[in-house]
């Protein structure tokens, strides 16, 4: 296709009607017509909260930490969705355990008042039976029980007295005092 | 193989104590700080090799030192040479080798800037950072946090001010310019309407990537970053990134991977090059030219999208495969598509070929001679613009490039139009390189999952981007890169504007900026390109910093 | 300043690349094009701010863009319009805090309140890249065409 | 009593139809591009949303809104000046319309020169550069067909336009009103690309919509003209030569249009050399048959 051989006319450039003619009008009428959007294509993530137990893993996979676990004042764990910041990788359906991420073909996301972007899942909070602190959430208690049996009998304890617990359950079983 | 043997006999006369160690194609040497401008010298231009870039570390976690590498890559035999010089913590200076290697300039005031390494023998002035960022404080040094914001007062500080304007009036372009659709900034000297002298001042882009990638992400989120280096030729960073990480660590990923990689590298390839013959006849006045190449380019888009799930950031890549497959009714899809692209574009071109003022205005212009392009080492449709047969694809193969053959076209009168004709031509070589892939695409995994990353590896990986050679340098570390260094092509490509630009009428200016095809986005790059032109603090400018 | 009659009709867009990818941008473009054409809704890309209502801001506003950012906003006469596009612009995406970037529009409205910068409204469509659909949703939101589709959930999960 | 009545709907007419014209052409561009394109009525918005914006001064100061308003006035009143002394049929119309158009494109190219930006100054001088061979050669034909026909005036029915070197004359008039309304080829001052439309960088709002519509009125008056002089030897009655000079520019305007949408842009040196190409040939053999007695 070098220069050389592209047949050089003084009236070449009319041929831009034919394309045009040929071509005809390709715009489509998008918000009255359907759009060129394919079947694949990555739109909005939509969480199920009946599956989802707040375990984070969608949190550390989410490159631009779109997805964030937040801790209100009083102890209830939340997962914050900000469509805003989402690239739609789809990394954190990959990632999340139940498959309580859904994707959608969603992309009308034009808003004026930014607080229309975020999607929150307040979850219920394990109380620990020794010292009432709030921790985690109690659907990652169930999913971690159904997983692993054993751990039932201390999976509601908060994580500090869970190790003084262990300690002391070794310093027993050793008899020296582990202070 | 010989060639390696004679490369170690060229070190050793020159360190005979250089410890040299060979991975499959790059030969890695430590050399002393006093050996490296001889060294540079010799593997440049007696070994007639092309530099690559150079890349600053701060490896006092490791040996103590910072560590700088730079890399001279031989083409023709397909070799990458990675030099090692070492510099003292508390005051780091290593000699310059930019008054030898020109193409030196940049990548050496990068390493200062962002790591603190001072260069003899040579002036020096900020690069990346803007002006008013704190003298002595360097971001990529490992203590500095990712997210460190200075205290610093911005106020509406003269733009590109750098005391007097050399001759004539000066045309500010930019960093708002219609033609460059990118903040960067040009300052264009003009008399009449003859541009006399350029300066440039860039880095409107500069997002702290690399430290990023070293602090913040892990290693599968890193090629999330890579992608969106640049929105256009995104797909190739993020494939030079994990082949970096799968060079250094070992990992061979299965073949159905590499093929469906390369098919999307040559679908981003052939929707990056109708861009850009869209832009120019756009920058050209003929904007039917314009329209009617993103009409065809809007099948791309299409048929990318369907193959990746997203129109332009595809994010299919990961270290260790692909995460989207090819199945046959998509294949047949992307062939018709192709089909269509190839009759219609043929024909778009003997129509903008005709248009008189293209012709006019494309021909003899931006004229970059061979010898300028060879001692700038530029990179891409640029440089096989101006004669020289260069093309990663066929030097170094990668990825399933290997299966394919193909030709790469090359003009030697180094103007506009040449390029223009380059990148014409690579859109059908993309078009039957990807008819060939889908044809041999062979059956199998396309990811595997288990694999570890051993610590402390490093590994060069080189890809061909529409507009050039593009380097990814990787250390590995625990969990994350240790080190993750990011040379893009317009990098290469910008030092060869000044030629270009110089004694041309100012309507050209758009067209021959754009005639590299920059990628400031990539690049985020900036330097100073008149003679005598030393920036100057811009003492408005308050730091509370200190 | 009342939300003149005809601004609905002529929305005239100035492009303000604030450190973008340029993914967004070329979708910027991508709009104009047959196949979206945004000129049909009366959008017309001009080339200086003072020329333009709105601003298609692209990018997470890098430290080195502000300044340049800050004068072209000024520059553009009332009333004026923001589209932050992409995530970037919206979020800051991937480097939202890193070391020389603000992090997207919330920020830099801040930084316009604190000097005294008026803007007459800011709409955010978020997309990385952000569709050339999303664009045109977004100018049709802004003429009163199309409804606003998204709308915050906030779901309790049971005991 | 009538003749009051006609030069009201005519002037009228005048101002009302540019704009107009301007979105048929954006429909025929946007149909060679193969897409939808703005409604007709767009560029009125466009202007009508001009008007409503925030006036920003711009740097030079005051004296650009004057001189502004004071281009705008003018391209308004040479258009009205045409429309009425042409039904009114005063002899010496043409004389008159011509200083007048000069006088209109003389404002135009100094005004950019006050505002510092040196785009708006780069392109002011490419205006300068343009109008010196455009515009002297739009007189020096008119000088020869007043030459010709030995009238300085227009006279309706004279059939000495048929003769082969008159309509010569014309078609080089046609050239030249194509290259004085600054279309594609030729929109160098404003060459988006490269000079961020450069001489009405600076301009904003109100003072941006009058520009744009003197420009749309300067374009309507330039097409006017040389359609006024062929229909002369086919009417004896000046109604009729303008209504059909209304609708040959009309005609012309989207003949225009369709042109402008095929071409690139050139650039300022060799600008003069094509139209100088153009010219000089033409009216070189126009004289030579004049002289030969056609």
């Amino acid at each position: 296709m070098s220069l050389k051989n592209i047949r050089r006319s003084r009236l070449g450039f009319l041929r831009a009607l034919v394309i045009a003619g040929r071509s005809g009008r390709v715009t489509r009428r998008y918000p009255y017509e359907e759009p060129l959007v394919t079947s694949d294509f990555r739109g909005k993530i939509d969480i199920d909260e009946t599956k989802c137990i707040g375990c984070g893993a969608c949190v550390n996979a989410c490159p631009p930490n779109a997805l964030e676990l937040i801790n209100t004042r009083d102890g209830y764990v939340s997962l914050r969705y900000f469509v805003g910041r989402c690239i739609f990788c789809w990394r954190c359906i990959d990632v999340c355990p139940t498959g309580a991420i859904k994707g959608t073909r969603e992309f009308e996301l034009a808003t004026n008042d930014i607080s229309d972007l975020y999607d929150i899942i307040v979850h219920e909070p394990n109380k620990c039976r020794e010292c009432g602190k709030l921790f985690s959430t109690k659907r990652m208690g169930d999913y971690v029980v159904t997983k692993s049996p054993l751990v039932e009998n201390y999976v509601d304890l908060d994580p500090d007295c869970r190790k003084s617990r262990f300690l002391r359950a070794i310093e027993n079983r050793f008899g020296g005092g582990i202070e | 193989m010989d060639i390696i043997s004679k490369y170690i006999d060229a070190i050793k006369a020159i360190e005979p104590r250089a410890d040299i160690h060979v991975s499959d194609d790059t030969v890695y040497t430590t050399v002393s700080s006093s050996k490296l401008r001889d060294l540079a010298k010799a593997i440049y231009w007696d070994m007639d090799c092309f530099f690559r870039t150079c890349v600053g570390a701060d490896e006092r976690s490791i040996n103590g030192f910072y560590a700088l590498y730079h890399i001279f890559g031989d083409d023709r035999n397909g070799l990458n040479i990675v030099l090692k010089v070492y510099a003292d913590p508390n005051n780091p200076t290593i000699p310059s080798i930019v008054d030898i290697v020109p193409a030196a300039d940049w990548c050496e005031m990068e390493a200062r800037d962002l790591l603190g390494i001072e260069f003899s023998g040579r002036k020096q002035y900020r690069l990346v950072l803007p002006p008013y960022w704190p003298k002595d404080l360097y971001p990529l040094r490992k203590e500095v946090p990712y997210n460190v914001k200075p205290q610093v007062i911005i106020s509406s500080e003269k733009v590109g001010s750098w005391g007097k304007a050399p001759t004539g009036v000066a045309v500010p372009v930019g960093p708002y310019h219609p033609a460059l659709h990118e903040p960067e900034y040009f300052e264009l000297y003009v008399e009449g309407e003859r541009v006399v002298d350029v300066r440039y001042r860039g880095f409107h882009v500069h997002r702290g990537i690399e430290k990023l990638g070293e602090s913040k992400l892990t290693y599968q989120q890193v090629n999330f970053v890579a992608e969106r280096i640049c929105g256009i030729c995104g797909f190739e960073h993020s494939v030079c990134y994990a082949q970096a990480i799968e060079k250094a660590a070992g990992i061979e990923i299965p073949e159905r991977a590499k093929f469906i990689r390369s098919i999307v590298l040559e679908v981003e390839r052939i929707h990056s090059h109708l861009l850009w013959v869209g832009v120019a006849a756009h920058l050209l006045g003929y904007d039917t030219g314009f329209m009617h190449t993103w009409r065809i380019r809007e099948h791309v888009m299409v048929i990318a999208e369907m193959l990746t799930g997203s129109r332009k950031t595809y994010g299919i890549n990961l270290i260790g495969g692909v995460r989207k497959d090819i199945n046959e009714e998509k294949k047949r899809r992307a062939l018709d598509v192709l089909k269509i692209i190839e009759k219609e574009f043929a024909e778009l071109v003997k129509t903008m070929v005709n248009v008189p003022q293209i012709m006019k205005r494309l021909k003899g212009t931006g004229i970059l001679p061979r010898e300028d392009a060879r001692k700038l080492s530029v990179v891409g449709p640029t440089a096989r613009g101006s004669g020289l047969d260069r093309d990663i694809r066929r030097d170094l193969p990668y990825a399933a490039y290997g299966y394919a053959d193909f030709n790469v076209p090359v003009y030697d009168e180094g103007d506009n139009l040449s390029r223009f004709l380059v990148r014409v031509d690579e859109v059908y070589e993309s078009i039957s390189i990807i008819r060939q892939l889908l044809d041999q695409l062979p059956q199998g995994p396309i990811m595997i999952e288990e694999f570890d990353i051993p610590e402390g590896r490093m590994a060069v990986s080189v890809v061909e981007a529409p507009r050039g050679e593009d380097i990814h340098f990787v250390i590995t570390g625990r969990g994350k890169p240790y080190r993750w260094k990011v040379r893009a092509p317009t990098y290469q490509n910008i030092p060869a504007l000044r030629v270009m630009l110089r004694d041309q009428p100012l309507a050209d200016a758009p067209i021959t900026i754009a005639s590299i095809d920059p990628c400031f986005s990539c690049t985020d790059r900036v330097f100073i390109i008149d003679k005598h032109g030393h920036r100057k603090s811009l003492d408005q400018i308050m730091y509370r910093w200190r | 300043m009342s939300k003149p009659k005809f601004l609905g009709k002529s929305i005239w867009v100035f492009h303000l690349n604030t450190g973008s990818c340029n993914g967004c941008d070329i979708e910027v473009l991508d709009v104009l094009t047959p196949y979206h054409d945004a000129e049909r809704f009366g959008v017309k890309l001009v080339v200086s701010p003072r020329h333009a209502d709105a601003a298609l801001l692209t990018g997470p506003i890098t430290i080195e863009s502000l300044p340049k950012v800050l004068r072209a906003i000024e520059a553009m006469p009332r009333p004026r319009i923001i589209i932050a596009l992409g995530s970037c612009a919206c979020g800051g995406n991937i480097w939202h805090s890193s070391y020389s970037v603000i992090g997207g529009v919330p920020e830099l409205l801040k930084i316009l309140d604190e000097r005294g910068i008026e803007v007459d409204g800011v709409y955010y469509v978020p997309g990385c890249p952000v569709r050339p659909e999303s664009i045109v949703y977004a100018v049709g939101l802004i003429k009163g065409l199309v409804p606003k589709k998204i709308k915050p959930k906030v779901k309790k999960v049971g005991g | 009593m009538e003749y009051l009545i006609f030069s009201i709907v005519f002037a009228g007419l005048s101002l009302l139809i540019p704009p107009l014209m301007d979105g048929i052409e954006r429909k025929i561009r946007a149909r060679v591009h193969s897409r939808i394109g703005p409604p007709i009525t767009q560029t009125w918005y466009d202007l009508l949303k001009l008007f409503e914006k925030e006036l920003v001064i711009p740097e030079g100061g005051l004296h650009i809104i004057i001189l502004s308003l004071l281009y705008a006035m003018l391209a308004i009143l040479t258009i009205i000046f045409t429309v009425s002394m042409v039904l009114m049929g005063y002899r010496y119309v043409l004389i008159v319309i011509i200083t007048l158009f000069l006088f209109v494109q003389a404002i135009f190219t100094t005004v950019p020169f006050i505002t510092s930006n040196p785009f708006a100054i780069i392109g002011a001088s490419r205006e300068v550069m343009l109008a010196l061979v455009n515009e002297v050669f739009f007189v020096i034909i008119l000088g020869l067909y007043m030459f010709f026909t030995g009238s300085p005036g227009l006279l309706l029915g004279s059939t000495s336009l048929l003769r082969a070197s008159m309509i010569l004359l014309v078609i080089t008039l046609f050239v030249s009103a194509y290259v004085a309304s600054g279309r594609i080829p030729f929109d160098i001052a404003e060459a988006e690309p490269e000079l961020a439309s450069g001489a009405l960088i600076e301009f904003s709002g109100p003072i941006l919509g009058m520009f744009m519509y003197s420009n749309f009125i300067k374009r309507l008056f330039v097409k006017l003209v040389p359609s006024m002089l062929i229909l002369l030897p086919f009417t004896n009655n000046w109604l009729y030569l303008l209504i059909g000079s209304f609708a040959m520019a009309i005609i012309l305007w989207v003949l225009y249009g369709l042109i402008a949408a095929l071409l690139g842009r050139t650039r300022v040196d060799i600008a003069p050399i094509s139209i100088l190409k153009i010219y000089i040939p033409f009216i070189i053999v126009s004289i030579l048959l004049y002289l030969a007695g056609y």
